[in-house]
């Protein structure tokens, strides 16, 4: 059970935000600039994205404190594991056999 | 806006007119009654307002009641219509939005508000509670859960009822095929009800987690606490999916867009997909609480601990894993090629195990037990055999190659009611008989009871039984006639007459009911069954404060354990503390209303006077924003009087006598 | 449970009630991902099907896009501040950093209703095709949030400024600043798979 | 009680393995390869299922019967027990085993049906378009230039490969004596093999509900020798009419036909499957009892065509759909 209540300055935000900036920045360059096709730039941002989401919620919203940190964990992963299920799911089972045709 | 006031009101069937007659005696009978015996601000302060979880939950099982009388009704309908070849009792239309409505309504305004009655009126006591995490929030769930099926309800009275299924596929369910505004209310009213879910599912969740009494760690929970917790996981997975399927419905059918209509690139199969994404987690959602029903009574009635406890939570957690992992098993015959069938095949096949598991473990509960064949205990016991037939016809559908000739057919159809009859109806019931005391302080009649369990049981099977065959005939589902030559006939007809006699067991369970109000004995033991777990450790009915001092819990079974030991029943005054509770709130209540207007205009696409109506739901959440009542404390004096009272009653356990 | 304060903690923990609202909310906002998970498949399967309609290259335009990237960041930071300050005791800190979160949220809410608007001008309305259908509900449900956001948060400044730091009003902060963070979370993926992904050229 | 339910559900799962003749249930009574594969698959399956109910249905009775309460052991405290990792390890791995007993042939059979039946791929397969409206069944051979209504001549012993769409809602194609069905939807083509082993008729219909027609929704199949097939052929290129668009746009208006036959295929000029093909809708004719919704004009319409003539069919109202049903429509060919 940490908080994050002592610290003078925002220092871990300051972080996060400039990091998160980067990771745009970085996400318009490869998506935009860099000459790649297209399954590896998806395969890049999206990695990215999801870098920057795992910045926002440890960094922004100390989702490990309290005494429900590991609630709080356990609760992202499972939401991560079903998004997953309907994106991919939808997608790969709307997309494929005859029916796509 | 432009109102066409002569088609408002539907006219011209005499079966509906007589249920507007019927309606509109109803109502006045209730205000009628409530005004003549000053009943109102009873209501108003007992009821409407309250947050207590066992008002609430009772309230659940109330609405739960008198769906499955409209539903069931439904259901007789549609057996007498097929009774005979070429019938005409109803016509192709009315059968249409008879099957649609019986569907929605027994899984989502039946089976839904029973079993979330009983976890409200239960969980909270079982943990050693004295209320759910959010009081408020939970009666704000039910009221919109009841907005939600009200505004479905009157939809065969006014505007139309809803003629698509309950699965409402597209394009059907589009303005493209079906023009009028009943499935409007499929969109609407299902919208309302399930945020009032999705609402309960995050109330439970954080209940169970955070609010369970000294000692009881998460493998010390009893089973019906556990299958609460996963059912509310599953709906907080789940039911997002619903609220966006039935928003894109709702949006192409208000405002024209394309998500799922035919024209400019749409996808029918999207909502299909979305559909089954929650509709098969919901099937879990059903099943789970029933099956913890299940577990707390054979453990009870068997007089021994529940075998496998670990394995049982394992098999939980399996199947709410597996639970989002089988949609496409509703679709196979889409042709989404046979590498996605093979998988979905597998994943649904292996659902399965965790519930063999559990069957096994139910029966070797009562191996070596003393079983003792109540009420409560039949419906655990005719359970096991019915649903195992739900559970081998499942594998068998789940054989996606299989699976393209039962597709459709009633096969299916008595596959999803062997399951679900057996599974949630049969779990209700055994909930109903055994929890009853511990809600009114009385018990139904058990003679009346087993009337009703074996009318019931057998009536089922009669009814259910003879599609497996009609299936494998051919006979489709859904179809509101089939013809002479068909050779379906007989079995049809075997099956309208065990739907009578299924009739006719509700009929005894609602005699029962009011049989044991005016005649069953009062001042039962607190403590009927000789039971296991911590709501029988409190008065029946249970005081509003639930208990004077929140119980400790060393094991699993904690009350049988303390009634072995003979240790922690006696209350000593010197530990009695203030008891913080909530207060009362109208803000639910005045929300449903609201909800449900909105929700009617929009039915009816004015959508001027919903966005006036929908500044109230606006105003209702910045009152919420600012409200700081923190509730009331009940004095040391009132607990004494309270616990002083029921602890005396002749017939209660021996050892609460203080 | 009121009287159950442990002053150890930081005030929007301090007490029981506040504990359980606090993970409850983390709940809903579990229940947030699954809804927006929706939105993007149906977006990922109606996301191509143009039905003679503009298509992604036609009408996203970099800047706007980036404006409202870099202002939801900028706001997500801030509001970080916001909460920074809080578990200092600096209402006025807290204040002033949510003031500044909310008029970075309206900023973002402007340029991205300026678009929706250029759109609709373009032709691109959410009756055109599959693409825009879905395009419009996942932007609008997001841009929603935000909007429900901004009348919140302004209630709880109001609430803030009658009752001033209290373990109820911190704790009511400090959810509305997980609300905003996770907004800002979602349109990072909406940026990503969204803008860029129409946008790769 | 409980016995005899037993017994009763055994006499019933018996019942049809044994066979044939008398339980008229079709599902077990395969006139073709691809229908008899899925009967394997589900009598294997059965098997297993009967191990199930058997195992479970005994254990059952003999625990409830062994340890019910009796007035001679009231006294009997039932001992403490939490399980045991062995019994619950077995229960475990044999529904495993059982699942992948299914599961093999399953994914064999799913993967099979994708193809020609065994033993016939090396003919070259008859394509028939398959087109659900409602709510009726149409038919068009591209090859023979032919087209039906509500019926379907096919030759036997060859392979047919039905590709099946939509012209409006989603439908299910079943004939349940020659193979398991698939969907047929709007602006998508699904694939079905079927071979007829011998001559005769058998009944076809549409399993997924689409509005009021759908319990009519039946057509039937008439697998021929190739010899009375070429003939069939032959007369309805001679003495069919042809079909217009205009008769066209009729046929796919909400109502019951009887059987339709014409020398041309609505292929020349819409394929439903085809993804920029037009939508063929008409909410107006869809009107039932009760409040109507606000009705968008879809550009894609077929309507809306500058191509052809707008249609003067637009505006049936308040159709019957009984009124069209005429099931002694002509017969073509025989």
């Amino acid at each position: 059970m940490e908080y994050k209540t002592n610290s003078k300055y925002p220092i871990s935000h300051i972080i996060g935000f400039f990091l998160s900036l980067l990771l745009t920045f970085a996400a318009v360059f490869v998506a935009l600039e860099a000459q790649l096709s297209f399954t590896i730039v998806m395969w890049i941002i999206g990695s990215l994205a999801v870098l920057q989401a795992g910045l926002q919620l440890f960094m922004f919203m100390h989702v490990t404190e309290g005494e429900d940190g590991k609630t709080n964990i356990i609760n992202m992963a499972y939401s991560a594991f079903v998004a997953i299920v309907i994106v991919a799911g939808s997608v790969w089972v709307l997309t494929s056999g005859h029916a796509a045709h | 806006m432009d109102i066409k006031w002569n088609e408002i009101l539907i006219t011209g069937d005499p079966l509906i007119l007589g249920s507007q007659i019927a309606i509109v005696l109803t109502v006045i009978a209730i205000v009628g009654g409530l005004t003549y015996f000053k009943k109102w601000g009873w209501l108003w302060r007992e009821w409407l307002t309250t947050v207590d979880h066992k008002k609430i939950g009772i309230m659940y099982i109330l609405s739960g009641v008198l769906m499955f009388f409209r539903g069931g009704i439904d259901g007789l309908l549609m057996k007498a219509q097929t009774a005979r070849p070429e019938m005409n009792f109803l016509d192709a239309q009315h059968y249409n939005e008879i099957f649609t409505t019986h569907g929605v309504i027994m899984i989502l305004f039946m089976a839904m508000p029973f079993l979330i009655g009983l976890m409200n009126v239960v969980v909270p006591l079982q943990i050693g509670a004295r209320d759910v995490a959010f009081p408020q929030l939970n009666a704000l769930s039910f009221w919109l859960f009841f907005s939600g099926a009200m505004l479905f309800n009157i939809s065969f009275v006014v505007g139309g009822s809803p003629d698509a299924g309950w699965t409402s596929y597209f394009p059907l369910a589009g303005k493209e095929f079906s023009p009028g505004v009943g499935n409007n209310y499929y969109a609407i009213a299902l919208q309302i009800a399930g945020l009032g879910t999705l609402m309960t599912g995050i109330n439970f969740i954080v209940t169970i987690l955070k609010m369970r009494t000294k000692g009881m760690t998460l493998i010390k929970m009893p089973m019906f606490t556990w299958t609460t917790l996963i059912t509310s996981i599953i709906i907080v997975a789940a039911f997002p999916i619903f609220t966006v399927a039935l928003a894109l419905m709702t949006f192409d059918r208000l405002y024209g867009t394309h998500f799922f209509t035919l024209s400019s690139g749409g996808s029918d199969m999207l909502w299909a997909n979305l559909f089954w994404l929650w509709g098969h987690p919901e099937v879990y959602i059903v099943i789970l609480p029933a099956f913890g029903i299940f577990s707390e009574v054979i453990a009870t009635f068997s007089r021994k601990s529940l075998f496998g406890y670990k394995s049982m939570v394992v098999s939980i957690v399996g199947i709410a894993l597996l639970s989002l992992l089988v949609w496409v098993h509703h679709f196979f015959t889409m042709d989404a090629g046979p590498a996605v069938n093979s998988v979905f095949s597998i994943t649904t096949m292996l659902i399965a195990v965790p519930t063999g598991v559990k069957i096994f473990n139910w029966l070797f509960t009562m191996r070596k037990g003393r079983i003792k064949f109540t009420t409560a205990m039949l419906w655990a016991l005719g359970f096991i055999p019915n649903f195992v037939i739900g559970g081998v016809t499942g594998v068998m559908l789940g054989m996606a190659a299989a699976d393209y000739q039962y597709h459709n057919t009633l096969f299916l159809v008595a596959h999803f009611h062997y399951v679900l009859i057996p599974g949630v109806v049969f779990a209700v019931f055994a909930g109903l008989y055994y929890w009853w005391p511990k809600m009114f302080g009385f018990m139904l009649n058990e003679k009346l009871g087993k009337y009703h369990f074996w009318l019931f049981v057998i009536g089922f099977n009669i009814t259910f039984m003879p599609m497996f065959f009609l299936g494998l005939q051919g006979a489709v589902r859904r179809a509101y006639t089939y013809s002479a030559e068909s050779g379906f006939a007989p079995l049809f007809l075997v099956s309208a007459i065990g739907s009578i006699i299924l009739a006719l067991g509700f009929a005894v369970f609602c005699y029962n009911i009011y049989w044991s109000f005016r005649y069953a004995k009062r001042n039962v033991s607190s403590d009927p069954w000789d039971a296991r777990t911590l709501e029988w450790a409190t008065a029946s009915p249970v005081q509003f404060y639930n208990f004077a001092v929140l119980p400790e819990v060393k094991e699993i079974d904690a009350f049988w354990h303390m009634k072995k030991r003979n240790s922690g029943l006696v209350l000593k005054e010197e530990e009695i503390q203030e008891i913080h509770m909530p207060s009362n709130s109208g803000l639910p209540f005045y929300m449903a209303v609201v909800f449900g207007i909105t929700g009617f205009f929009l039915v009816f696409e004015w959508h001027m006077a919903a966005a006036v109506a929908a500044i109230g739901i606006v105003i209702g959440l910045i009152i919420r924003s600012f409200d700081y009542d923190d509730g009331y404390h009940v004095p040391v004096e009132e607990i004494k009087n309270i616990e002083s009272k029921w602890r005396k009653v002749e017939g209660g356990v021996k050892h609460h006598v203080g | 449970m009121s009287a159950n304060v442990n002053t150890s903690l930081p005030l929007e923990y301090q007490t029981e009630q506040s504990r359980l609202n606090i993970l409850g909310f983390w709940i809903f906002l579990g229940a947030e991902i699954v809804l927006f998970a929706t939105l993007f498949a149906v977006y990922g399967v109606l996301g191509e099907r143009y039905a003679n309609g503009p298509t992604p290259n036609d009408i996203f335009k970099l800047k706007d896009v980036m404006i409202e990237t870099l202002l939801l960041l900028t706001s997500s930071f801030t509001c970080g501040l916001a909460v920074f300050e809080m578990r200092r005791h600096r209402l006025k800190g807290l204040l002033t950093w949510l003031i500044v979160t909310l008029l970075l949220g309206i900023g973002f809410l402007f340029v991205e209703i300026n678009e929706f608007i250029h759109y609709v001008h373009e032709g691109a309305t959410m009756q055109t095709s599959a693409f825009l259908s879905s395009f419009f509900v996942l932007l609008g449900t997001h841009g929603a949030h935000v909007t429900f956001g901004i009348i919140w948060a302004v209630m709880i400044i109001i609430q803030l400024i009658q009752r001033g730091l209290t373990p109820v009003t911190a704790r009511k902060t400090f959810i509305i600043s997980l609300y905003w963070h996770f907004l800002d979370v979602v349109w990072i993926f909406i940026f990503t798979f969204v803008y860029l992904k129409g946008m790769v050229g | 009680m409980k016995l005899k339910k037993v017994f009763a559900l055994f006499g019933a799962i018996i019942f049809p393995l044994l066979s044939g003749c008398e339980t008229n249930m079709v599902v077990f009574e395969p006139q073709g390869p691809a229908a008899r594969s899925i009967t394997q698959l589900i009598n294997w399956s059965l098997l297993w299922m009967l191990l199930v109910v058997v195992v479970v249905f005994a254990l059952f009775t003999y625990i409830v019967w062994k340890y019910r309460e009796k007035p001679d052991n009231m006294d009997y405290e039932p001992p403490e027990e939490h399980g045991s990792t062995v019994l619950e390890i077995v229960w475990t791995a044999i529904p495993i085993l059982i699942v992948i007993a299914l599961t093999i042939p399953t994914v064999k059979t799913l993967y099979d049906l994708e193809k020609p039946p065994k033993g016939y791929e090396d003919q070259e397969p008859l394509v028939i378009h398959v087109t659900s409206a409602d709510w009726k069944w149409i038919f068009s051979y591209p090859e023979e230039g032919i087209e039906t209504v509500n019926y379907v001549n096919i030759p036997e012993d060859r392979p047919i490969l039905f590709k099946l769409t939509s012209a409006g809602t989603m439908q299910s194609f079943w004939i349940p004596a020659l193979a398991g069905q698939k969907y047929t939807m709007n602006r998508m083509e699904t694939e079905l093999y079927v071979v007829a082993d011998h001559p005769g008729s058998y009944l076809g219909r549409n399993t997924n509900f689409n509005g009021r027609g759908y319990a009519h929704m039946e057509f039937e199949v008439l697998a021929q020798t190739p010899q009375e097939f070429e003939k069939w052929v032959r007369e309805v290129k001679e003495t069919a009419p042809k079909l217009t668009k205009e008769k066209y746009e009729e046929i796919l208006l909400p109502t019951h036909l009887g059987r339709l036959t014409f020398s041309n295929t609505h292929l020349d000029w819409v394929n439903h499957a085809d993804a920029n093909s037009k939508t063929y809708t008409n909410p107006e004719a869809y009107k039932t009892h009760g409040y109507k919704g606000k009705i968008f004009e879809e550009e894609d319409n077929y309507k809306n065509d500058a191509y052809t003539p707008k249609s003067n069919h637009g505006h049936h109202e308040h159709e019957d759909v009984n009124e069209n049903e005429s099931h002694g429509g002509g017969h073509h060919g025989h």
